[in-house]
């Protein structure tokens, strides 16, 4: 969608929901405050003049500072799109109102973003981790995680696998120790950065 | 309307004559296309890509690659390591003293032969390649990875020898170049190619 | 040269009288009988693996060759020896019983499974006085018989404790008993013309005519071949009735937890119901071994062997019935149908000339024509599929 | 009295919740479903995803923006070409590269094709699901084979292609490798007609397919489904019809639709597509002009991919993928590598109503449900 379409988008939401406040990111609408986001979702979903009836794309990204919620919503009636929503929240309270009562396509999406982000979206039906598994601790695609060596051995490891029988290289065994005892958690080394 | 059955019986018509022509039929009409493989072989096609291996001229000492470490850092699953060559004044020879690729990890894009400056890695037909265990057993170093111009040439041969009369041409405006200065010697990597 | 043929025909009783001719010079007269039962035994018992060992080769190069594949073609010329190999290779390979199974049934219900497939060979006829065991109930005790086999399924699906087990053993009990019925009521009309229990007997009616006295070339005789067939690739479990195997479904059905060599005894018993069936089915309608020049015996391999390729013809065509679905076929079409088709044979016995054939003609297809319009779910339904810009 | 309250209670039926997968036959890799069943008829069914997870979107986040393409082969491995458009689609448009004329139509021909490998594959191993002994699989990949060898000898892998490059294409299609296609095409109806002869007609099949796993135009709409199961409910949205993207707006083609959105519709839709394919292949083997393959701005990153840095700014790319809308959405910070990289999945949105679909149905059901809504885990996962 054009940015003077966006704009169009934009001037209609503010003629009929006043108490939403709106900011232009490029060619996305920021909804400034995150509780808004479901009632600017559902009067684009059925005001007849846009029809957004089809969420594309729900996904977060973590620019440091805050996370972010991106939406792309398109109109599979009119055949137009789309329109980019966007919702930022603090990475200390990352608590965004679900939109899957709007668009089911956000169950699975949002379950994705709350895995892999932590954006916790208040009001989803079945919020659990989708490709982790529920004992996993972090949210592998924020900046600051820290991704575990599966090479190397952590003591609980070693005592949760010998408890089911399973034999470990003493080797392995000492590395845990000096791990444990250097207090240290067994971290890969950060893939470099590229050179700019 | 048609008699209760008969899709079933044209069903059974179609699997009939699938066999009686898989007796007398040809391969590419429709008739039994398996190969029986280490008997027979299927023609081997100029452009498939596997396992990346090195170019040398000559003797395995003449081998192309200086060791510039492009491929290294361009390999996207990260499989290929090198190691440059240093003579007794401790100056770098540009030949590659280790290079190992990492069969196990290499997943045979060919960014490796696309990003090469200098002609010397290219990507092979060799497909059975086994190993008994999956760590060390499928780590290629430097004496196996080198083959022959005349294999690369046997392997691939328009690619081979369009790159040969490149750098037939190339050798020759170098040359024409050096007669008048008197100065011959290492050749220089393309300009902008040398990594800083 | 008739004196030839009749010779050729004979070769395996004659065989078997010489041999027991040999015995009678030194042997008791009791021991004889007893003897003479121990041949057959021993030759059943032989020929059941042998022809299931035989028939995989024969099912895996068929479906080859219908999915234009060669089938297996290494191990010998033709892959012949292939079923030896696959034998060696699950006697060798590891038993493994699942921790919470029930052990004893476990270890029992792959034994138990193959002694019916083995007993219905009794009373098959494989020529001209070569029936093991010449029962005056011979079909009646081939009903009984094959009817156990349901009985050893449920046990391995229920001791192997496997939820998949479980599903395929409710299936093959719900689906064994549902098709048993059809199959009795088809085989009625047979011991009606022929007007015995014997499976002899009823090859023997079927005898002359260059083969057009058999069973099939009446009206009665070819729905009652069709519901029979039908139901005998139920029974024996064979795609598209597959169910309590249903390999995309269920994993493996009963046969989930189950490896070796018990695993290849369910295979076993389920080829040796296959070609019984099969051969009954060629007894009760295809006329036995009665055909013309060749030997008896030859004819009716070749028969069975006809129609098993028409089973594994299926298996490469058609996709598998729903559980629900499966049922209603046994329930409302082949039931019905096989009571009208009992009702045609006694219409064929009183008026046996062309007025019978366009009769049961008539009646056959008002009934099926009844029937499809009573089963609307079996009738596909007509889709249009507009294409828009 | 306890025994009698246990007789009383007895018409309660137990449910029985089995786990279906990840090491089952027929869930098409490793996706597993709990499900809980009531005899045979399905109460209740919960997908469980993950088992083939790689964090693709931190792998690729970790590398510069070239270097993703040969992973999003990866992705949904049985049509790799889909995933190089969708990806070199959107770094065009975060970059702003054009694409040469030759190479527009070579791009057409290779994803047109990869659609018709995608739906012969997708249509054989749903009748496997439904247990049609591997014969059509059989005689769909007697034709996928074809197609394959033609993608090794132009691409260089018969699966994982790696062929789109920012702004062209790797590698020109020859005269001869025209003509092996144009051969595949006028072959490929009579391959069709035999398959729809071998089972669209059948009875048994129509009984397992027709009025199970229906999904209505709204629900679909709704829950975010695309491609031919969109479609088969009726709606009609193709985003080469929507988005023009690439150069899809200058063939002539059409969409099927589907009437009540069951599994038999969806089955049928793909059959149908795969002849609209072959018309847009048709046209484009006539129309496709001689020049260069790829943009002469871009010609030296191939060689120098860390030198790629586009725009600060972000861009969603999608295509209309075999299995959906396939949709990129990437942040650049200015950098040789993405801020943000973030794959839009069909193969996982389309079975948010996996569930809705399976209510009530039968074991069986489920089974052809899954495979008619036409999942690879490589993507499901990511």
């Amino acid at each position: 969608m054009s940015p003077l379409a966006i704009e169009e988008v934009k001037k209609n939401l503010e003629a009929r929901l006043p108490d939403v406040k709106l900011r232009l990111v490029g060619d996305s609408l920021l909804i400034e405050n995150p509780e808004d986001l479901p009632r600017v979702a559902l009067f684009l979903k059925e005001n007849p003049k846009f029809l957004f009836d089809y969420l594309s794309s729900a996904t977060g990204a973590d620019y440091l500072t805050f996370l972010e919620s991106v939406y792309h919503l398109y109109s599979m009636a009119q055949k137009q799109g789309p329109v980019v929503l966007r919702v930022r929240v603090t990475k200390n309270n990352p608590r965004i109102p679900s939109l899957a009562p709007v668009y089911r396509s956000a169950e699975l999406q949002e379950r994705e973003a709350f895995d892999t982000f932590g954006i916790i979206y208040e009001g989803h039906p079945d919020l659990r981790r989708l490709f982790m598994w529920e004992e996993f601790q972090g949210h592998p695609l924020r900046k600051d995680y820290e991704q575990e060596d599966a090479e190397v051995l952590e003591a609980a490891d070693i005592a949760w696998l010998e408890a089911r029988g399973i034999k470990i290289p003493d080797e392995m065994k000492e590395k845990a120790k000096t791990l444990q005892a250097a207090g240290q958690r067994a971290i890969t080394r950060k893939p470099e950065k590229p050179r700019n | 309307m048609t008699i209760f059955g008969w899709g079933v019986f044209k069903g059974m018509m179609v699997t009939l004559k699938n066999f009686l022509t898989s007796y007398f039929r040809k391969p590419d009409e429709g008739g039994i296309f398996t190969v029986q493989y280490p008997e027979e072989r299927e023609k081997a096609i100029e452009n498939f890509r596997n396992f990346p291996f090195l170019v040398y001229d000559g003797s395995p000492e003449k081998i192309r690659c200086v060791a510039c470490g492009i491929c290294e850092r361009e390999c996207p699953p990260k499989c290929i390591h090198i190691e440059m060559e240093i003579d007794v004044a401790g100056k770098p020879t540009r030949k590659p003293a280790v290079f190992d690729i990492d069969y196990g990890l290499c997943m045979n894009c060919g960014m490796c032969e696309e990003v090469c400056p200098f002609d010397s890695i290219f990507m092979d037909h060799a497909f059975e390649v086994t190993a008994p265990e999956r760590n060390e057993g499928l780590v290629r170093n430097k004496k196996e990875l080198s083959k022959s111009n005349e294999y690369f040439q046997k392997v691939r041969p328009t690619l081979a020898s369009s790159i040969d009369q490149k750098r037939k041409a190339a050798e020759e405006k170098k040359k024409a170049a050096a007669a008048p200065q008197g100065v011959g010697g290492q050749a220089q990597p393309p300009q902008g190619q040398e990594p800083k | 040269m008739q004196n030839l043929l009749s010779s050729i025909d004979m070769i395996f009783v004659t065989a078997k009288a010489w041999v027991l001719s040999l015995l009678a010079l030194f042997l008791p007269k009791w021991l004889i009988i007893l003897a003479s039962i121990t041949i057959s035994g021993v030759v059943i018992l032989c020929l059941g693996p042998v022809i299931m060992m035989y028939l995989t080769l024969l099912e895996r190069k068929l479906i080859g060759r219908i999915q234009n594949r060669y089938g297996p073609n290494r191990v010998g010329k033709w892959g012949l020896l292939q079923p030896i190999a696959d034998g060696i290779k699950m006697f060798t390979k590891e038993d493994i019983v699942p921790a919470n199974a029930d052990k004893i049934v476990h270890l029992l219900a792959p034994i138990a499974i193959v002694v019916p497939a083995l007993m219905i060979f009794l009373v098959v006829p494989f020529g001209k006085s070569m029936t093991a065991v010449n029962l005056n109930i011979g079909l009646l005790y081939f009903i009984a018989v094959s009817s156990i086999t349901i009985l050893p399924i449920f046990m391995g699906s229920w001791a192997s404790r496997n939820k998949y087990s479980l599903l395929g053993g409710m299936r093959t009990a719900a689906q064994m008993i549902s098709y048993e019925i059809p199959m009795t009521l088809a085989v009625v009309p047979a011991i009606m013309m022929s007007q015995s229990l014997s499976t002899n007997a009823i090859v023997l009616s079927q005898a002359g005519g260059c083969g057009l006295n058999w069973f099939i070339f009446t009206p009665w005789g070819i729905v009652g071949f069709i519901i029979f067939f039908l139901c005998a690739t139920a029974e024996c479990n064979r795609p598209p009735f597959d169910l309590p195997e249903a390999e995309s479904e269920l994993v493996a059905g009963f046969h989930t937890e189950y490896s070796g060599m018990k695993f290849a005894l369910f295979y076993m018993a389920e080829y040796m119901n296959a070609f019984t069936l099969c051969g009954i089915a060629a007894t009760l309608f295809l006329g036995g071994w009665q055909g013309p020049f060749l030997p008896s015996w030859v004819w009716f391999f070749g028969k069975t062997f006809v129609l098993i390729c028409v089973m594994i013809w299926f298996r490469g065509t058609f996709p598998r019935f729903r559980v629900d679905h499966l049922m209603g076929f046994a329930w409302k079409f082949l039931l019905p149908l096989t009571l009208v088709n009992i009702l045609l044979t006694a219409l064929w016995q009183f008026t046996s000339n062309l007025v019978a054939w366009i009769g049961s003609i008539l009646v056959l297809g008002i009934s099926l024509w009844t029937l499809v319009k009573l089963n609307r779910t079996f009738v596909p339904e007509k889709r249009h599929y507009p294409l828009e810009s | 009295m306890e025994i009698i309250n246990a007789l009383k209670n007895t018409d309660e039926t137990q449910i029985l919740e089995i786990n279906f997968g990840p090491q089952h036959p027929s869930t098409h890799g490793v996706f597993r479903m709990t499900i809980q069943l009531e005899g045979e008829k399905i109460c209740g069914l919960k997908p469980v995803f993950g088992y083939l997870h790689r964090n693709h979107e931190q792998i690729a986040e970790n590398l510069p923006y070239a270097a993703i393409m040969p992973y999003t082969d990866r992705l949904d491995y049985v049509n790799a070409l889909a995933n190089n458009f969708g990806y070199a689609l959107t770094i065009e448009k975060l970059a702003g590269l054009e694409v040469p004329e030759r190479a527009e139509y070579i791009r057409v021909i290779m994803a047109e094709l990869a659609r018709v490998v995608n739906h012969i594959t997708v249509i054989g191993f749903m009748l496997n699901d439904l247990g049609a002994f591997f014969t059509p699989l059989l005689y769909a990949f007697r034709e996928r084979e074809r197609i394959l060898d033609l993608f090794e000898e132009i691409t260089g892998s018969r699966l994982m292609n790696n062929f789109f490059r920012f702004g062209g294409v790797k590698r020109d299609l020859t005269n001869a490798n025209l003509a092996a296609i144009q051969k595949i095409v006028s072959k490929f109806p009579a391959f069709l007609k035999e398959f729809e002869a071998l089972l669209t007609k059948n009875e048994i099949l129509c009984m397992r397919c027709q009025n199970i796993g229906v999904l209505s135009g709204d629900t679909a709409t709704n829950a975010g489904i695309t491609g031919p199961v969109l479609r088969a409910s009726g709606v009609n949205y193709d985003i080469r019809k929507v988005d023009h993207y690439s150069i899809y707006d200058r063939f002539d083609f059409k969409i099927p639709l589907g009437e009540k959105g069951d599994v038999y519709d969806r089955f049928y839709v793909r059959v149908l597509e795969i002849r609209e394919s072959l018309k847009i292949l048709e046209q484009a083997l006539a129309k496709i002009p001689a020049g260069e393959i790829i943009n002469k701005k871009s010609l030296p990153l191939l060689k120098m991919p860390r030198n790629f840095k586009p725009p600060v700014g972000e861009a969603y790319g999608r295509v209309e993928s075999p299995k959906g809308e396939l949709g990129f959405y990437v942040v650049s910070d200015g950098t040789p590598q993405p801020w943000r990289y973030h794959v839009r999945a069909p193969s996982l949105i389309n079975l948010t109503v996996l569930e809705e679909m399976c209510l009530g149905q039968k074991i069986a059901d489920a089974i052809i449900i899954l495979g008619s809504i036409d999942i690879v885990l490589g993507e499901t996962d990511r």
